[in-house]
């Protein structure tokens, strides 16, 4: 190891080895982690970053090495005793109980009794007290659903902290958060760390990444890259680490104007849905990209939804080809020609069980007909033409889509609807929790449709990705479009400060 | 071949099953397998296996596809009666054969669409939204039957309950037909693929542009619509409606036959023939507990003891543990991957 | 207002309003004698039902019930007339029985990972098979300690009886309430009930949990069979068929989720007196064929859950608006 | 909602038309087992004719064939102040303490067409037959008609468990035995139901020998005996004759078969009890005639020499 510290560690893995048939998922991998340290874990899906993880907390029964904790060895049976050893787990989809109130949630397992009945009042009490730690004031006895996932992120940190204290692993914590969001979590991720806590954080934002860790350690196929400090290790070379490549696709300032040849192909005018996103006026021609930023909540979505029909507008109208068109449920917008690949993939987007073949061919399927099956040479055919095409890794067409990784989902996803030949598709957050060689690939995607003639809405958080391929860039705050971008204005300063803009120029 | 191939895997362990519980019956009533041609008609135990587990076949069908939207379809016992009442009415009243059996089939349409449109449309459980018809029905049945046995001797309706074509019973062929319609319609077109895409993930699929809620009300149809069916051939069988007894508790039996045929109750990916098959199964069961001539009181007993070994032998741990007995160490390692992930 | 409590107020709201409508037009609905009859007519249901919601809470069902009052009724009859045994005696062993039976089911759910309604459905046929092979006659129980527990009973102004079982019913809602929402069994049940993956991940020891909660269940059903066979002083293995039914569409309709997760002990209590109202009602009318008697019951079932989810839905949606 | 409440509200305003148009009338509350076969949808239909022509002001409450729903039913009579209660008990055990109830706030109670274990001051009077004795006189018929020749029974129960099922076999016991020649080889419940009747009878004709060892079919009521009949014509045997039918209750559908010969006898179970009963209550009210504890009706045995199709003509409109 490059910079070994003098301290002994808080956790020390040596030489960890997981087999699973076929593949070695992990390979001797070594890492370690001091206390008061945010020790950061990267690497491209199917690296063994999960792995790795799981093996520390038990939740995998390692084939080989050694995991230290404080020096002596431990060998967790499973997540709750590695709880009992100190060691605590955020995940990325918030591991707690929607249904419960956050006190009940807090305190789960470890409810304050007395004479055997749980003391609601001390319940409550001890989980405001905890939360205020974290900057929480809220009302704890309502259940969890009714807050933000950030807040929700917060309560399942506040817990893992609580039950455990000793070593806190966040996967992939900020995945559904916004920018002011990951901003709060970083705060509560300093003042653990002052605590002494040793914090594990695996994220796929780079930029995070240099904010908030101290080292990182990087994993490819399984096998350990290397392990920096971050202030030390600039952005080129940990790509390299991470991808044992260079990136062929840097993100830079796009700079062209769209050629707007010839009247738009869709115009709406006064669209929108009461409570959801107030009427804005958008046009889109042939062959545009049309980039949507904002914050998570501040409407992007559900412009997406009321554009496909999920939700019904009840203002305004839109006109495609000059004509009039009704856009009052996903199959009119289907039928209209449009697709969409909605932000949560797993309950909105993919069928799990079902193959990919049938995922690929479903919404194709859906507009013809059900009397009209495709044949199932047809349906291999295409699903073999988009596996090679997007390259998604599956063995083959047949597996249940729900066992393939997010990155490859999302590009069955994506085949889903190009094979229906839209003429325009919405996508929502196209590159979220996805590893970056499928990010560069969906990016370059991205423009070869637009090349080809389709129009795109693209909804994304990364500013950056946004300013790489839009030729104008609408901003949305509180439920209202309040700027749009073109050309040369595409920056992520104007972005930022359109999104950060308080709104004086409004009337009311 | 390999669709084949796929099929005979898919329902080998209810064929197996099926296999043994006629072995069981041989073996206490050896008489069991003499089949014999009488009034032309087939006539023998095991003709009687399939003829009598016909009503439930049917009922299995339509509770197949119901499943595998992920609901459940408790009505279909008071739809057989309310079915039955309108047939016998209907033939009694005058109607002629066609008119009645029209009637009596749109009958079940009709309860199939209220189920549909309680389910899809107002966003009722399942479980509930047909408990109602299930407490309903039957009076409704009675209604029309005011209270009485409506019986009837119209030739041509008595053929669907105990009539033959070439020597085969009429109630088996129509649970063959209908089945082999059904698997045709939902196979060979997208029907299949798009009932199991609801039953996985009803979100994603309306999102994909399936048409989720028109296709569960017409599940719900085809579940009313095969009641009805199943209904025809219960008053035929009898010559007359029984509102009150005609498919008391038959739900039960169809649900059952559905989980035995391997369908999870979840919904997603089904197979009607292995439903028809664990109809079989349960009537075989039935057959051979009044074959047996034990004294009635021990009927329940002995029908829940069997169908708690096959259920418990079908169970996913179960036969995780099979799975790992027979195949490689290395295959077991896979399936416990699925288990953990979080 | 805290919006958990939401579908409980919508269901009192519905049965304080259906009790006025009753009035209205019998006023003798509001005597003491109806009220008295309400709790006593309904006790065993009223047991029964708040096993059931433990059991629905945690995402389960219990088709069983039913039957286990009936074997109940039929082993504490057949008992006290072939043994010389204190009913207090059989009431333990009974007890210690359906329990045994509740958690077997429970342990096979979890641990064959077979669903609940399949194992329970089993249940029912294996209790009632048993109750045949007890006894197919219906037994009379003619011990004297049952006829002190029958006369037990508080006379209240307007001749209406406060019945020993009647007020049974409201201890045993008592304790499932304070069970539901003051201990650890019940917060795991409710965590059970929102997602079993992430309730295990959270300690929360699932197995045990469905087991306890069908040994509840068939505890609960083991004492509904006793307050069954005080309230008819007999053992009969007919009795009590499709009772499961009745107590899921009590708890539905008193406000909790088939899906699980969400729900009120205090609401199965509204909704067990709602369908004792509905009968009342329909019984002082005295001019429904049994057909209509039918008919009725299944429209006012759906017009209360209709109703449910429109209240809800509409609050929902203000509260979507103002927020 | 609102349009329900309207509906309930006009609903208050024709029952209390419809009260002030009786007012004179005795209030008479009629738990009814429910409507499981045509005879007691029979007996329903008679009662309520019995209580038109006397004035009587009847309310009818089904139970569905379960005993907490007849409790409930006879607490709320009793809450609501009827003059009279009759009940048709759906099971013999556990009336006493709601008797009782009844007993104190001084209401009649008579019991139709089943009885009940309860002591005998607890009620006024219970028109009805004796099962038993049902199934002895089945069993007589076939003794009778055998006259010494051998010949194996085969029975149909009723549902596993109920009164009638235990009582007419039972009776039918007692009757045959001592009767060497008869013997009862095999015995199933049919649930009182034609589909089961049939089904069950399918697998007796295929357990013994394609119903060559069965001389005679004793069913505990007459749809299952109908439902049989059509299983043993349809294994090509006559009933009738092949094998004798004896059954209960003479709904009308069996007397069409025995006009046809495929039935040979039946035994009667009147379905009208209410006409007696309400006879029993007048007398009571009038003058506080006290009834006999018990009035047994004729279970009257027809056989093919009875005119079946007469009987038949008779019988169809009462409701069966």
């Amino acid at each position: 190891m490059p910079h070994g510290d003098a301290r002994q560690p808080l956790l020390h893995a040596r030489g960890v080895r997981k087999i699973f048939p076929g593949t070695i998922a992990l390979d001797g991998v070594d890492f370690s982690l001091h206390a008061g340290e945010v020790h950061a874990l990267l690497g491209e899906n199917g690296a063994g970053k999960s792995t790795l993880i799981k093996c520390l907390t038990g939740a995998y029964r390692r084939d080989g090495g050694d995991i230290l904790l404080d020096g002596e060895s431990i060998d967790p049976k499973g997540t709750l005793d590695a709880q009992a050893y100190g060691i605590g787990t955020v995940y990325q989809e918030v591991n707690l109980l929607p249904n419960l109130s956050v006190a009940e949630n807090l305190s789960l397992g470890h409810q304050p009794t007395r004479f055997g009945m749980i003391s609601v009042r001390a319940m409550n009490a001890r989980a405001r007290e905890v939360l205020s730690q974290y900057g929480l004031d809220i009302d704890v006895t309502r259940t969890l659903d009714s807050y933000s996932v950030a807040v929700q992120q917060v309560i399942a940190i506040a817990r893992a902290v609580m039950l455990s204290g000793k070593v806190l692993i966040l996967d992939e914590p900020t995945a559904s958060l916004d920018a002011h969001e990951v901003k709060m979590l970083f705060d509560v991720v300093r003042s653990l760390k002052e605590r002494g806590l040793g914090i594990v954080f695996i994220s796929h934002f780079l930029d995070q990444i240099f904010e908030i860790s101290d080292r990182l350690t990087v994993l490819r196929n399984g096998q350990l890259v290397g392990t920096e400090v971050t202030a030390e290790i600039d952005r080129v070379r940990l790509i390299n680490m991470m991808l044992g490549r260079e990136l062929e696709h840097e993100t830079r300032a796009h700079g062209k104007l769209h050629e707007a040849a010839g009247d738009p192909r869709l115009v709406f005018s006064g669209f929108g849905r009461k409570g959801r996103i107030e009427p804005f006026d958008l046009s889109i021609h042939a062959g545009e990209v049309i980039g949507v930023a904002g914050l998570l909540g501040s409407g992007r979505t559900e412009t997406a939804e009321v554009l496909f029909g999920v939700a019904h507008h009840d203002s305004g109208e839109a006109r495609q080809d000059g004509a009039p068109v009704s856009l009052m449920s996903p199959r009119q917008a289907i039928k209209a020609g449009f697709g969409f690949c909605p932000e949560d993939r797993k309950t909105d987007g993919v069928i799990a069980d079902l193959s990919v073949r049938e995922n690929i061919a479903l919404a194709l399927q859906a507009r013809i007909g059900w009397m009209r099956r495709i044949p199932d040479r047809e349906q291999k055919a295409m699903a073999n033409d988009y596996i090679r095409k997007l390259d998604i890794r599956t063995p083959d067409a047949e597996k249940p889509v729900g066992l393939l990784s997010g990155g490859n989902q999302q590009k069955v996803m994506l085949a889903r609807w190009l094979v229906t030949n839209p003429s325009f598709l919405i996508l929502d957050e196209p590159t979220r929790g996805i590893d970056v060689g499928a990010h560069a690939e969906i990016i370059r995607l991205i423009e070869e449709l637009c090349a080809q003639g389709m129009s795109l809405l693209v909804i994304s958080s990364e500013l950056d990705e946004l300013v790489a391929y839009s030729h104008r860039v609408i901003v949305v705050r509180d439920r209202r479009h309040v700027a749009e971008l073109a050309g040369d204005q595409i920056t992520t300063g104007n972005m930022v400060r359109a999104i950060a803009a308080p709104e004086r120029e409004a009337v009311n | 071949m390999t669709g084949f191939k796929l099929l005979l895997r898919r329902i080998l362990p209810q064929l197996i099953t099926l296999a043994l519980v006629v072995g069981l019956i041989s073996i206490m009533f050896p008489g069991f397998f003499e089949i014999s041609l009488a009034n032309g008609r087939l006539y023998g135990s095991p003709v009687d296996i399939f003829n009598r587990g016909a009503p439930v076949a049917l009922l299995a069908i339509g509770m197949t596809l119901v499943i595998a939207t992920g609901g459940i379809d408790l009505s279909v016992g008071a739809v057989m009666a309310i079915c039955g009442a309108v047939a016998a009415w209907g033939i009694t009243e005058g109607y002629g054969l066609l008119p009645t059996l029209l009637m009596a089939l749109a009958a079940g349409l009709a309860c199939g669409l209220w189920n549909g449109l309680l389910v899809a449309f107002l966003g009722i459980q399942p479980i509930v939204a047909t408990l109602i018809l299930m407490v309903a029905g039957r009076g409704i049945a009675q209604l029309i039957t005011e209270g009485a046995i409506l019986t009837f001797n119209h030739e041509g309706m008595i053929f669907f309950g105990s009539g033959s074509l070439l020597t085969v019973p009429t109630p088996i062929i129509i649970a063959i037909l209908t089945g082999a319609l059904v698997t045709l319609i939902v196979r060979r077109s997208a029907l299949g693929m798009l009932i199991e895409a609801i039953g996985i993930n009803f979100r994603a699929s309306t999102l994909a542009g399936v048409n989720t809620r028109v296709l569960l009300v017409a599940v719900y149809m085809t579940s009313g619509l095969c009641a009805a069916l199943a209904g025809i051939i219960a008053a035929a069988d009898i010559r007359g409606a029984d509102a009150n007894n005609a498919g008391l508790w038959l739900e039960l039996d169809a649900i059952l036959a559905v989980v035995i045929g391997g369908t999870s109750l979840l919904g997603g990916r089904f197979s009607l023939i292995a439903s028809l098959i664990g109809a079989l199964i349960i009537q075989a069961v039935n057959t051979g507990i009044l074959l047996s001539g034990f004294p009635p009181e021990f009927n329940l007993i002995i029908k829940a003891v069997i169908i708690l070994i096959i259920l418990v032998l079908q169970s996913p741990r179960v036969r995780t543990v099979l799975a790992f007995l027979s195949t490689a160490r290395a295959d077991a390692a896979g399936q416990e991957k699925k288990v953990v992930e979080p | 207002m805290n919006s958990r409590l939401l579908p409980l107020l919508a269901t009192l709201v519905i049965f304080l309003a259906a009790y006025a409508v009753c009035y209205a037009q019998y006023p003798a609905m509001l005597s003491t004698r109806v009220i008295g009859n309400l709790l006593t007519d309904n006790a065993f249901l009223g047991i029964v039902a708040v096993g059931m919601t433990f059991v629905i809470i945690s995402g389960g069902i219990d088709l069983s019930v039913g039957s286990v009052i009936a074997f109940s009724g039929v082993f504490i009859a057949v008992m006290l007339r072939d043994t010389g045994l204190h009913p207090l005696a059989v009431f333990a062993a009974l007890l210690v029985l359906t329990t045994l039976f509740g958690a077997a089911m429970g342990g096979v759910i979890h641990y064959l990972e077979m669903p609940p309604f399949i194992v329970t459905l089993a249940g029912m046929f294996l209790a009632r098979g048993m109750a045949y092979v007890l006894s197919i006659d219906s037994v009379p129980i003619t011990h004297e300690f049952y006829e002190v527990l029958q006369r037990s009973y508080w006379l209240m102004p307007g001749k209406g009886r406060l019945t020993l079982i009647g007020g049974m019913m409201l201890v045993v809602f008592l304790a499932g309430i304070m069970l539901a929402h003051r201990t650890r069994f019940g917060t795991n049940v409710y965590a059970v009930g929102g997602g079993v993956q992430t309730a295990r991940l959270m300690g929360v020891p699932v197995g045990r949990t469905t087991v306890g909660i069908y040994a509840l269940s068939g505890f609960l059903a083991g004492l509904a069979g006793i307050v069954f066979s005080i309230y008819t002083s007999a053992g009969y293995s007919l009795a009590t068929v499709g009772v499961e039914l009745d107590a899921i569409a009590a708890v539905v309709i008193g406000g909790t989720l088939l899906t699980g997760g969400s729900g009120f002990v205090a609401g199965t209590l509204i909704g067990v007196l709602i369908m004792g109202l509905i009968q009342t009602y329909i019984i002082f009318d005295g001019t429904l064929s049994s057909w209509w008697t039918k008919i009725l019951i299944g429209m006012l079932l759906f017009a209360f859950i209709v109703l449910q989810k429109g209240l809800v839905w509409t609050s929902g949606k203000r509260r979507a608006a103002g927020g | 909602m609102i349009s329900k409440k309207a509906l309930v509200g006009a609903g208050v305003l024709a029952s209390m038309l419809m009260m002030s148009s009786s007012v004179m009338a005795q209030t008479v509350g009629f738990s009814q087992i429910g409507s499981e076969s045509g005879w007691r949808a029979a007996e329903t239909t008679l009662t309520l004719q019995q209580a038109k022509e006397r004035g009587i002001d009847l309310k009818f409450a089904d139970a569905q064939q379960k005993q907490e729903n007849q409790i409930k039913a006879l607490r709320s009579f009793i809450a609501q102040g009827v003059d009279a209660i009759l009940i048709a008990p759906v099971v013999a055990t556990g009336w006493d303490s709601v008797l009782e109830e009844a007993k104190e706030a001084e209401i009649p109670v008579i019991l139709l067409d089943r009885m009940v274990d309860s002591s005998k001051d607890l009620y006024l009077t219970a028109v009805g037959s004796d099962l038993v004795h049902e199934g002895s006189v089945a069993g007589q018929w076939l003794v009778d008609t055998l006259a010494g020749k051998d010949c194996n029974v085969v029975e149909l129960q009723g549902t596993t468990g109920s009164s009638p099922a235990i009582d007419r076999k039972n009776g039918f016991e007692q009757a045959i035995k001592g009767h060497d020649n008869i013997k009862l080889i095999r015995s199933q419940t049919g649930d009182f139901t034609r589909t089961k009747g049939k089904e069950v009878m399918e697998s007796f004709l295929k357990a013994e020998g394609g119903g060559k060892n069965i001389c005679a079919l004793y069913a505990h009521n007459d749809d299952m005996a109908v439902g049989a009949i059509q299983a043993i014509k349809e294994a090509g045997l006559k009933p009738g004759s092949d094998i004798l039918v004896v059954s209960i209750d003479a709904v009308p559908d069996i007397f069409q078969a025995m006009a046809a010969g495929e039935a040979n006898a039946t035994v009667e179970l009147t379905p009208n009890m209410a006409g007696p009963a309400f006879d029993a209550l007048a007398a009571y009210m009038k003058d506080g005639t006290m009834p006999p504890k018990f009035i047994q009706t004729e279970s009257k045995l027809y056989t093919q020499a009875d005119d079946p199709q007469a009987v038949y003509e008779q019988k169809k409109d009462l409701g069966y």
